[in-house]
């Protein structure tokens, strides 16, 4: 009974669209990720979910049930706000504990599933200590206890890692994903960090603009992006993506690159979709952890302009303006100086239509 | 978060309510500045809200330009009043403002004069009249009776907790680094407080100043015992507008009461901002 | 800095004034043998005055000692505001103003310092109690003469009235009932404190035009079997002004003052009537009276008439009062003497009852075949001279010269401020019948014949305000008449034991001689 | 805007400041220091001295020789049954328990209506708080005309109900005194709304989010979350208008003078009045040092809180 279902969902702030035609569902007991960079209606769409926006059109079905009009203290939904909005007047019991005591539930009841939670949470020494000051992590599993010890069927997480350091978020990534396996239920995740979308969520919507560009697991978004904007949105650095022209070549269909010369040859099946495509004009696209430096035959030849070495791997900056392309290589290469000859796995390319941006699939 | 149309339908009316009892006696005070002396006293069916025949003859009145033969005519006009009400207050608050922002950065800064904020919040605590024997003794023994310097010397003290409150949360705010900064290359504390802290707090001063400025402008309970005849403020003024011919001038009276509210509430939209902190004593900000 | 160039300012005034008056013809201008006086209009001649009066040999004194050096560049006079016209604005039409005379006459500067009405003590106590010698002479209450005197703060007069003579009791112009009134008004413990400069005698006035009224008065004849008139007994009062009383209408029966500070004024004059020839406050050896049946029955009165007031009556102060009559708004009033000069007066556009004021008697008490009827003189500035002047002889010099019979006469008609007649010299005045009205004038003398003096005792302050506070716990309700009095008793007892018993009968004594004997055949 | 919710840096201690910082800070304190000695050390001294004595600005002596009028503690023992000193106490005490709170709970009201965003608001916010801006005097003269029995006030009214309205307002014991309130509430509602508005809108919107969806009701929200979170402003918004109603007496005084007869009389105004009319000036120095050492003890204990 814990499955979302966005119908038709449109949110208007005055002439402002914020959300177009939303359709997504979402499974029960899945971790869905909406990702997407600020101000391209993912908070609205959870905000809707939650009952604190009400949706200018559409429906919002939990199971079967119409959730618009319920109001947000009755959907029966656990929401964890960007920085956790604990009550930092209370003790970490009263934030445990705050909802049962809200909605009346009987003293022993309410002290057993408190004490319950925060056991489950490893926060049972610091239930009577006041809950400001305590470290972010302690603040996130409070949160979520906070919201989990009402049992809600849907969880909806807004950006909780944003405010984390860097070098923390790994930490609550792991123990964030270890929480959502114990509870099982439906969570939806807001983010703009791509790699909390990857890392946890099973599937991913990712957003612009107000529109949903493409639902997906995490593999499928960044191996099959639908899009222009999913190839650049996803991946880190995002994919290379480079207007050009179909061309024929000798040895098949190529993209003219202009500059960079005439791209290898299209996989077959990748050639015949060009071809179906219709229109010469195309977005050529590869993943930079997808290239290898070539010494002969066709390749993208750049200037190299600056090379990143972070260690494990070696980040490569190459041509200027449009046509920059970002390489990434393993370990620390030796690499020529002056202009590099790079080609891209076979297997990675991926075309897209110059003027709609949608991908131009093959097979 | 979204209203209901019923919550809407209330905050309105409760809000056109409570405007509506805010400005009934404002409006009353405007209409009366404008009646003719025939208009004043009318009760019952001929009270009026708006002036049958508006009139500027009040506002002549108080600076001795009116035509109307209220035979017993002013023996003095508004404008001194007015006068001593500006330097009074102006002065006073200058007063409040330099001893008070030299005393909270010296606390702010260097930890000087620890006892100031129990000894300043003893001093608003105690309601001046109880003081008022010996300072009119004071006062009287030290040539400052009926001046406006020695209304202003009163003031200054009167609002001294205010300017000292205000801006030492102001300080205590203010990052500190550019005056260490300043401090390194060379420059001596003092004129890292003239030349760097005071420019860079001009907006918080100022609202400050205004701030105080108003409390000096509303008082009337230190100038009725220290004034009483040259240089007494345009509250105490008001009292002896009345005459044999009217009764009470309640036209003039208005009048004045529109003049005397004008400052106070220029300057009182014009630092908004500040004036939660300043009516908390600095212990709210925004 | 300042007062410096205040100063300046001044001085500049005078010199520019000067010209104007000090011209080689104004004194020609004057009648044969008088050496100074108001000149420039008909009439002037009666104001004018010859070497051996009071005002000739006050005029020479100063200028004695002007040119001796002993004379201030200027006086200091604290005066009420609202009075302070009679001294600065020329009346009538081509006389100079009172100030300007003097100034003239002297080359001594008067400048004025205005006191708010009803202040007037509170300032002159500010002056006295810092020290602050803001003022030469003071011009408070007649009444406060005992505490002013008592304080230290005004000086004892004797040797000036000793060396300079004003003749206060002259027989043809001086003061009411004579060297009595003289030792009422300007005198405590048997030596002189004050000038007298007003004749605050409460005196009450009605609307002609009500009272005239035919269809009033046949509805009056029908309701209480007697001709509407004014009133001549409380009993007559209370039925006519609850016949006139229609706030519905905006017509109140009377609106003499119940406030405090003010309002028991007019229980005095219930109250004294209450016994023939009077009903006094205090025994000779200081006992309160006012604890019995009189009290009781002025208290209750005095609570009841309420009901024919304004519902505003008890925050109702004189301006309220003039106000509200200017409006037509009462049909009878006791006020100050000067209402009519400022209501009954086509020049001052506000007032609706131009014409159609009448002045009476006040209302009394039927014992036997006699009528007592008592107003009171109350409030009355008296100008003092302050123990912190520099130059006392000069301060007294202008009092004696202001309170004289010619000068006082002209000041009083002048209608720019409040000092009403009290002198005989007044109520002859052709320019004081002017402007007061005939009518008012013989009534108003009439009146002074039964006033009755307030407390002027030391003390008097407390006296006044144990009384008041009684009386206005009786008309809020708070304390029943026969409580009210019962405290005011308690209370005063107090004061005399504090100020001593001895003091306060001696004062008593001297204060006895003042009450009028006067009884109206009913 | 919010509450300081971090306290400042705590000033420095004397031993980490350098010498030429302690002589600056001293230097720059100094003016403050001074101008409270001037008016604390003289009228205390003169306070207590005269308040041992019978003296009055009527003895006809300067107060320097009022010794001359030793009564000892006479003046302290008056006081302790001076019924009209206590019935002002009392008066004041009334006076602040019924205005502080309505002006409380007004401000309340009105601050929560202005939490968001609407049409006008800003507008209205000015408005609303114009009469704390309007000099009290000048409200004190405003009133006085309102209250008139044929007044705007009780025009209002008549036109309410339909027929004419005559209420003597500052002629009655009782309702002159509510009618000082309704002006103190007029004029200083605006401030607790003002202040309290700052504290609204400081409560975190999330919180009050949060606790909606765990299910807390409005009410149960303002109470747990909004009330707590406002504790400190509430403390100061109720703390000034203590303070400032415990001194009341500009719009009072012009309005009532204290009347009718003392219905309306507060300690400021009952201190007024013996000062300049009974001028027992050893008498009003008494009351002025107890109402000091009273003040000075709660002055130290809100210190102390505070501090806390």
């Amino acid at each position: 009974m814990s499955a979302i279902r966005l119908e038709h969902l449109v949110k208007r702030f005055g002439s402002f669209t914020a959300l177009k035609e939303m359709d997504l569902t979402i499974g029960d007991g899945e971790f869905l990720a909406l990702l997407g960079p600020s101000g391209c209606g993912k908070s609205t769409t959870m905000n809707m979910i939650a009952g604190m926006e009400a949706p200018s059109e559409g429906r919002i079905l939990f199971g079967d049930r119409d959730m618009v009009g319920v109001p947000m203290g009755r959907r029966g939904v656990g929401f964890v706000f960007q920085n956790y909005a604990i009550f930092t007047h209370m003790t970490v019991r009263r934030n445990l504990d705050y909802g049962l005591r809200m909605t009346g539930r009987p003293a022993v009841e309410v002290r057993q599933r408190a004490e319950a939670m925060a056991a489950l949470l490893n926060l049972t020494p610091l239930l009577e200590r006041p809950a400001a000051g305590l470290s972010v992590n302690i603040l996130q599993r409070i949160a979520i206890g906070r919201s989990a010890v009402m049992e809600p069927a849907i969880f909806l997480l807004d950006e909780p890692l944003s405010n984390v350091d860097a070098a923390f978020r790994a930490v609550m990534r792991t123990e964030l994903k270890a929480l959502q396996r114990q509870f099982g239920q439906t969570m939806v995740y807001v983010t703009h960090d791509q790699l909390e979308a990857m890392t946890m969520a099973d599937r991913i919507a990712v957003m612009d603009h107000g529109v949903l560009q493409q639902v997906g697991t995490p593999l499928e978004v960044y191996n099959a992006p639908a899009n222009t904007f999913v190839a650049r949105f996803i991946g880190s650095p995002g994919m290379n993506l480079l207007p050009g022209r179909l061309a024929e070549t000798d040895r098949g269909l190529a993209v003219d690159l202009g500059e960079l010369g005439i791209s290898p040859p299209l996989p077959d099946a990748l050639a015949a979709a060009a071809h179906g495509a219709g229109r010469p004009e195309v977005t050529y696209g590869f993943r930079p952890e997808e290239v290898h430096l070539v010494e002969t035959g066709p390749a993208l030849r750049l200037p190299l302009i600056l090379a990143e070495r972070i260690g494990a791997r070696t980040i490569l900056h190459l041509g200027r303006a449009e046509d920059a392309v970002r390489a990434v290589f393993q370990g620390n290469p030796v690499l020529p100086e002056g202009v590099l000859a790079i080609a891209p796995d076979p297997a990675s390319l991926r075309l897209f239509d110059a003027v709609t941006g949608a991908a131009i699939r093959g097979g | 978060m979204t209203r209901s149309p019923v919550f809407e339908t209330f905050r309105y009316a409760a809000i056109l309510l409570a405007l509506a009892i805010t400005l009934v006696p404002i409006i009353w005070m405007t209409s009366m500045a404008f009646k003719p002396v025939s208009e004043w006293q009318a009760t019952g069916a001929d009270l009026t809200w708006i002036p049958k025949r508006p009139t500027f003859e009040n506002f002549r009145y108080l600076f001795g330009q009116s035509e109307t033969t209220l035979i017993v005519a002013l023996e003095r006009t508004a404008t001194k009043p007015i006068l001593a009400s500006l330097l009074s207050a102006g002065f006073g608050t200058l007063i409040a403002m330099g001893a008070g922002t030299a005393a909270a950065y010296g606390l702010s800064r260097f930890g000087s004069g620890g006892n100031l904020p129990l000894a300043l919040i003893q001093l608003r605590l105690f309601p001046p009249m109880a003081v008022m024997i010996p300072v009119m003794m004071m006062w009287a023994f030290l040539s400052l009776m009926d001046t406006w310097w020695g209304l202003a010397l009163i003031y200054g003290i009167v609002t001294l907790p205010f300017a000292f409150w205000l801006m030492k949360t102001f300080f205590d705010e203010m990052p500190r680094e550019i005056e260490e900064a300043a401090l390194v290359e060379g420059c001596t504390r003092l004129r890292v407080f003239l030349k760097i802290t005071l420019p860079m707090m001009r907006a918080p001063l100022a609202s400050a100043t205004l701030f105080v400025f108003i409390l000096n402008w509303s008082d009337y309970l230190i100038a009725l015992l220290l004034t009483t005849r040259q240089w007494v403020t345009i509250p105490v003024y008001m009292s002896s507008l009345a005459s044999s011919m009217t009764g009470q001038l309640y036209g003039a009276k208005a009048a004045l009461g529109l003049i005397a509210a004008v400052p106070p509430v220029i300057l009182g939209i014009m630092i908004q901002r500040h004036l939660v902190r300043g009516l908390t004593f600095g212990a709210l900000k925004q | 800095m300042l007062s410096a160039g205040a100063k300046a300012a001044i001085y500049g005034s005078a010199i520019g004034i000067a010209p104007r008056w000090i011209r080689p013809a104004w004194a020609a201008e004057l009648a044969p043998g008088m050496i100074g006086g108001p000149t420039g209009f008909d009439g002037a001649e009666r104001y004018q005055y010859g070497p051996d009066t009071p005002e000739g040999r006050a005029v020479e004194a100063a200028r004695a000692l002007k040119a001796s050096g002993q004379a201030p560049e200027r006086i200091l006079m604290g005066l009420s505001d609202g009075s302070i016209g009679q001294l600065t604005q020329p009346f009538p039409d081509g006389a100079p103003s009172i100030k300007e005379l003097w100034e003239r006459e002297t080359g001594i500067m008067i400048d004025i310092v205005g006191l708010p009405n009803g202040q007037e003590f509170t300032r002159v106590m500010q002056d006295i109690s810092t020290r602050a010698g803001g003022m030469d002479i003071y011009s408070v209450e007649w009444n406060r003469l005992g505490d002013l005197a008592e304080s230290g703060g005004i000086m004892n007069l004797d040797d000036f009235v000793a060396e300079h003579r004003p003749e206060w009791d002259d027989p043809v112009d001086g003061y009411v009932n004579g060297a009595q009134g003289v030792a009422l008004l300007n005198e405590y413990r048997g030596s002189s404190y004050g000038v007298s400069l007003d004749g605050d005698f409460q005196t009450w006035v009605y609307r002609t035009d009500l009272f005239g009224d035919d269809a009033e008065q046949n509805a009056f004849r029908d309701q209480f079997g007697y001709d509407l008139a004014p009133p001549r007994t409380w009993a007559q009062l209370n039925d006519i002004a609850g016949f006139f009383h229609r706030p519905d209408q905006g017509l109140i029966g009377s609106s003499d003052l119940r406030n405090q500070g003010w309002g028991y004024t007019n229980w005095y004059q219930r109250y004294c009537s209450m016994a023939a020839p009077n009903q006094f406050l205090f025994d000779d050896d200081a006992t309160p009276l006012v604890n019995s049946e009189a009290g009781f029955l002025a208290t209750q009165d005095y609570v009841a008439s309420l009901g024919h007031h304004s519902a505003d009556a008890i925050s109702w102060g004189w301006p309220e009062q003039y106000g509200n009559f200017a409006q037509g708004g009462a049909a009878m009033t006791c006020a100050f003497s000067n209402l009519p000069k400022f209501l009954d007066n086509p020049a001052n556009e506000g007032s609706q009852v131009t014409g159609l004021i009448g002045s009476m008697l006040p209302p009394g008490t039927q014992h036997g075949d006699g009528i007592v009827s008592r107003s009171v003189l109350w409030f009355s500035l008296t100008g003092m001279v302050s123990s912190q002047s520099q130059h006392p002889e000069v301060a007294y010099l202008l009092l004696q010269w202001l309170g004289s019979a010619r000068i006082y006469s002209w000041m009083t008609a002048n209608p720019g401020g409040y000092l009403d007649p009290f002198r005989l010299s007044c109520f002859a005045d052709p320019l004081v019948r002017q402007t007061y009205h005939a009518y008012h004038m013989d009534n108003v003398r009439e009146t002074v014949a039964r006033t009755v003096p307030t407390i002027n005792y030391p003390g008097a302050t407390a006296f006044h305000n144990a009384l008041d506070e009684n009386l206005m716990a009786a008309l809020t309700g708070a304390k029943t008449a026969e409580q009210a009095m019962a405290d005011t008793e308690t209370t005063w007892n107090q004061i005399v034991r504090r100020t001593g018993q001895d003091k306060i009968a001696e004062a008593i004594k001297s204060n006895k001689p003042a009450w009028p004997t006067v009884v109206d055949p009913a | 805007m919010s509450v300081t919710d971090t306290p400042p840096a705590p000033p420095p201690t004397a031993a980490s400041v350098p010498a030429d910082a302690v002589r600056l800070g001293h230097w720059l304190t100094l003016p403050a220091q001074i101008l409270i000695l001037f008016i604390a050390v003289f009228p205390i001294l003169m306070q207590l001295y005269i308040s041992l004595t019978d003296w009055s600005p009527l003895s006809g002596r300067p107060w320097p020789r009022a010794w001359e009028l030793w009564n000892g503690f006479a003046n302290y023992a008056d006081l302790m049954s001076d019924r009209r000193l206590w019935s002002a106490v009392g008066r004041t005490a009334l006076v602040m328990i019924v205005c502080v709170p309505v002006q409380f709970f007004l401000g309340l009201g009105l601050a929560m209506l202005f939490v968001d965003d609407f049409r006008g608001k800003r507008l209205f916010y000015s408005i609303l708080i114009m009469p704390m801006m309007v000099v009290p005097a000048v409200a004190g003269y405003m009133f006085f005309m309102l209250f008139q029995s044929g007044g705007p006030i009780n025009d209002i009214f008549g036109t309410l109900i339909g027929r004419p309205v005559v209420i003597a307002w500052l002629s009655d014991p009782t309702l002159a005194l509510v009618a000082v309130m309704i002006a103190d509430i007029w004029q200083w509602t605006p401030l607790m709304f003002l202040i309290l508005l700052a504290g609204l809108v400081g409560v975190p919107d999330d919180q009050m989010k949060a606790a909606t969806l765990l299910g807390a009701n409005a009410w149960q929200r303002f109470r747990t979350i909004a009330l707590p979170r406002m504790k400190t402003i509430i403390i100061i918004a109720l703390a000034i208008r203590v303070i400032e109603n415990f001194k009341i007496f500009d719009t009072l005084y012009i309005m009532t003078s204290g009347g009718p007869g003392v219905a309306t009389e507060t300690i400021s105004v009952y201190i007024y009045k013996v000062t300049t009319q009974d001028l027992i000036w050893g008498y009003v120095a008494a009351i002025a040092l107890v109402i000091l050492i009273v003040l000075s003890v709660v002055a130290v204990l809100a210190m102390r809180r505070m501090a806390r």
